[in-house]
């Protein structure tokens, strides 16, 4: 507990998460700190660039280990289990329509890539460093969530058949070539194949500003998680923000024993859990737009971007790296 | 100096629909579009703002393309059935072009 | 199709008076509203452009938004009050849309 | 409230040649106009798409500019003969405005 | 003077200042060097994040000292002070109608931040190294001088009451809550609570590129100088230009006895000065255009952006610099 | 011819052009890398500054030579005759009609700066740095390919004589102004007057993660590419593929020679086959549309931009360095 506490408190005075809280605080008393779009968009694909090429890097060191595909099973079977429990959590618990809560399951069972890129940095700083693969299992985890929620949202949906043949696809395009993961496993295998001597080339760009653009990019996501947040107030209530609050650590718990039987080590553990516990809201919004175009972005969005990504961000993260140390041994 | 009466058609729909605007014009056969980047607004979901956002969800985008007066109903009902249940509004107007053949 | 007759109102002004023009437009009850960066341009006060600026003076934006044919003469009243000191101008023109209801 | 009509007149063209378009209107005497940039589109010469461009050639820009009725006429003539061998499209439409004078 | 000759020659040739004489020069025989407005607004709000955190990072070390707060204090007395004397001379000596005087003052009695990142930048390269706390000092002497300059145009405006009420309101959100003063300033306790840890994790970011990045943002910033001068020329008399080349001096003059009673070293001393002589040209006409739409950017943009920001940046910096050492001490 | 090969090795598993064919393929299978305009734009000043800095700089150590001079007149020759070979080879061996073959000359005459960039780099990974005057090489053979191709064109144009005065106007602007040419030639005049010391200060930002900036924007360069090539498929033929591929070639060998007899050093020598047999894809295209509106973008474009480009980038580059090797000696 005491441990928790300490990693809580490191976390939240390091610059990333201090700069997240002023973007997020900007927002609540009117100042918006956004950058342009632009700019936002570079800066995520820079994100996914520096993570995968540094994963592929530590990849090419290690070499490929049964624990990587151990780590890529386990991460599928979270990304399709995840949505399952959500849901019948929000059914039971929550009264929101069949199609909201298939959407929001959705989202917890997929995964926040820019959660994993601050994990990743926070885990280093206290000397819990991921393997490389690890990357690869984010990358994984982002599509099961989306069809098994799909599946879930079926049943009130027979009448659209047709449509439907034709919003998959788009789906798949939108999902699986969407540029994020595209630059993450293509900079992954980049860094795989040069290997040390690319990174020596590159790390004066990859690694040497990393955490400081982090620090400008969680700038913005704070003042857009604050700005949805504030817009999305009126479609929350008090269930829905408990729900927020607690599935991350239910998707953690459920990441917990899988990343024992993958037998990965504290750092990766604590990464697992992290993406098990995060909830996209990049990647699957966009894609629920064109397959359940019924849910209503106001609840998914402002459940995962304006209440869970803050809470990882500030408390989660430290929170999972304990309980992955404590499974797996530090 | 002559011109001909042609129907414009603007669309302002969210960013992820919108490659299926496009495509939906251009099975139908028109000439041309051209596709804008709209800022920020308001409409039934409420506000939105393009400033800071990564992905394609949340923003919105323009799509105008001008018509001849016969495919303008045609197409009208096609667009509409897409664009219904989605984040979107669509608007034709009377314009004038000056040459008859290229739309 | 059947189409319904409404109003576009379009204004372009510069970015700091944009909030108002907004707040105006949503205090008089419109369904909904987009704006648009404009890139550059030439006005009372000469040329103007975008690139490099930093502030949000010295540039422009569009707003628009569709009206019903009742609200139009009111809400262009207040508009032209706002607006009149300032660098702006602002159009009416007649478009048609599919739903009679949402605007 | 009493409006004055006006045209306006709406060019689309390849960013090179924006320039000469508003030297052709400036020389022409209107009193203002506003450039947008567009993001995407598909004309003649095929599709085309702002996204990843270093250069101005190979995306276009929307110039709008509303005139008094009597200069549209000859205004139009002389764009046309600037826009015709290039990519580019032009319409008028019918506008209103608020103040007669500064059009 | 030999002092001054050499300070003003070293930092003509600098890098940062080559760049905006490229930029500068280019819009005056027609290259348009400016970069795009989502790079402009990202690389300033870069420089805030930047020049505050390391402030915030000094202070840290620094502690809180009486220094400090006679420092504001003199911030806030020449905020308020320099509106009024550059109105007066503006009235005596100029033919500007009165509403236009008082939005000249209010640019001239605020500051800019531009000028104050290329002071620090400038004064560090001749080891005058300011304390952390300027930066609160420059967020301070932002808004006094709008207040004051409004005032003083007040009296035309006995008419407009009530729209007054609305206007200010907007005013003080555009002022207060504008996004480079925002960032400057949580930039700045972010830096303070996470003092040289956080230093040591950012500094790639925020130390390594930054006098590169300083050259590209005054490229741009030399690009729109350019254009503002060409553009306003017409509405340029003599008199209005021998205002705007000696009322920077003024403004030092005034701040000379100021930094000697607040026992300020040179290179805060130098920073204090510079402050005083620049004139603002991006929050002060943002927040004009709705407290005095009546008047004229073309005058007060074209004074303050066209030829008191390169006069400073090119001359005055090293005036000011050898004016504060001659007052204070080495 | 083992060189070769093991330069062209290096070469292929580069993360600068590792990161291009991430961006060529997914263009291909239909994700989008572009990064957003005003980014893509950004980077190529950054590339120009930088570039041109570091050209001044080691130009500041040089001094001014002889083989500045003879490089400067070789580069004016070869832009100057190989679009008239060019024209003569489209003439006799493919079906385009004569203002397309003198657009397409134009576009091999002249340069493509980002190759040139990538060259620079690669050279300097093998060991073949360039002298610094280079850059000033490159900013020559911009423009005589264009004058020389509209001569050549001028044939079926006497028709146009009166806008032909307005357009060369427009032309000679928009191809001496262009923002590239002049960021590249002021940072290279910045560079020779700040010298080391200029580095030193700003190295952080040019140097430090140049590299990697590379990566990102031949990402950024590979879309467009692919993009390119995959809409103008439909205008291609076999002849014209055959053409963009041998024609770096024959620009190439033309350049041999003249580097031989300008007494070129290996790694100059190899930038000034390069320059010879790069294909221009930013700046010519945009001088054509206002100097050459007949001639159809979607030929010229698809050639340089689809064809040559990646070609140079992958197996031309180390092919020329093998060249100049051989021709002036390691
Ligand atoms: N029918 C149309 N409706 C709207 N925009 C069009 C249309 N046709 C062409 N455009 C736009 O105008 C540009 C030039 O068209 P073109 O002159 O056909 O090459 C295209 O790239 C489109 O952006
Ligand atoms: N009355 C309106 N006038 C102009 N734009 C509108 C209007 N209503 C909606 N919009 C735009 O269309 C988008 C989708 O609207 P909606 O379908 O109401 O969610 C909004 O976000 C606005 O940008
Ligand atoms: N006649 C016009 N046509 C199109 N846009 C105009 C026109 N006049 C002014 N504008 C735009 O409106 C802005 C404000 O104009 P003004 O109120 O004349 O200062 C200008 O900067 C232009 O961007
Ligand atoms: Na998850
Ligand atoms: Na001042
Ligand atoms: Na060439």
């Amino acid at each position: 507990m005491d441990a928790i506490f300490q990693l809580a408190t490191a976390n939240l005075v390091s610059p990333p998460v201090l700069f997240f809280i002023l973007g997020f605080g900007g927002a609540l008393v009117g100042s918006q700190l956004t950058l342009p779009e632009a700019m936002a968009k570079t800066l995520s694909i820079y994100l996914m660039l520096a993570i995968g090429f540094k994963g592929g890097v530590a990849l090419a060191a290690e070499g490929v280990t049964l624990a990587l595909i151990l780590a890529l099973l386990a991460g599928t079977v979270l990304s399709s289990l995840i949505p399952v429990v959500a849901f019948i959590i929000l059914k039971l618990f929550s009264n929101l329509p069949r199609v909201d809560a298939a959407a929001v399951a959705a989202h917890y069972g997929s995964i926040s890539i820019v959660t994993f890129v601050a994990a990743t940095q926070a885990l280093e700083g206290i000397g819990l460093k991921p393997e490389g693969y690890m990357v690869a299992v984010a990358a994984i985890m982002e599509t099961p969530a989306i069809i098994v929620a799909l599946l879930l949202a079926r049943g009130v949906r027979a009448d659209v058949k047709r449509k439907s043949g034709d919003a998959q696809e788009g789906l798949l395009k939108e999902v699986l070539l969407n540029s994020s993961i595209v630059v993450l496993m293509g900079a992954f295998v980049i860094g795989a194949i040069s290997g040390q001597p690319g990174m020596d080339a590159v790390s004066g760009f990859i690694v040497v500003p990393f955490t400081g653009i982090l620090c400008l990019f969680l700038l913005d996501m704070g003042a857009v998680a604050g700005r949805g947040m504030t817009q999305g107030a009126s479609v929350l209530n008090l269930r829905l923000i408990v729900f927020a609050l607690i599935m991350p650590f239910i998707g953690a718990c459920m990441a917990t024993p899988l990343a024992w039987l993958a037998g990965l080590d504290a750092g990766s553990a604590a990464l697992l859990l992290t993406l098990a516990a995060s909830a996209s809201y990049i990647a699957v919004p966009a894609a629920l737009r064109i397959a359940l175009p019924e849910a209503r972005p106001s609840v998914y969005l402002t459940l995962s971007l304006g209440v869970t990504f803050p809470m990882n961000l500030t408390l989660g993260i430290p929170t999972y790296a304990a309980m992955a140390t404590w499974a797996v041994g530090g | 100096m002559k011109t001909f009466k042609k129907k414009q058609l603007t669309i302002i729909c969210e960013l992820p629909l919108a490659s299926r605007v496009v495509k939906t014009l251009t099975e139908a056969g028109v000439t041309g579009y051209t596709q804008f980047d709209a800022a920020s607004g308001r409409g039934s979901e409420g506000e939105w703002n393009r400033d800071g956002l990564v992905g394609t969800s949340g923003r919105m985008v323009m799509i105008v393309t001008i018509l001849s007066l016969d495919e303008a109903d045609g197409i009208l009902a096609q667009i509409y059935e897409l664009i219904e249940p989605q984040m979107a509004i669509a608007t034709i107007a009377n314009v004038e072009v000056l040459r008859d053949d290229i739309f």
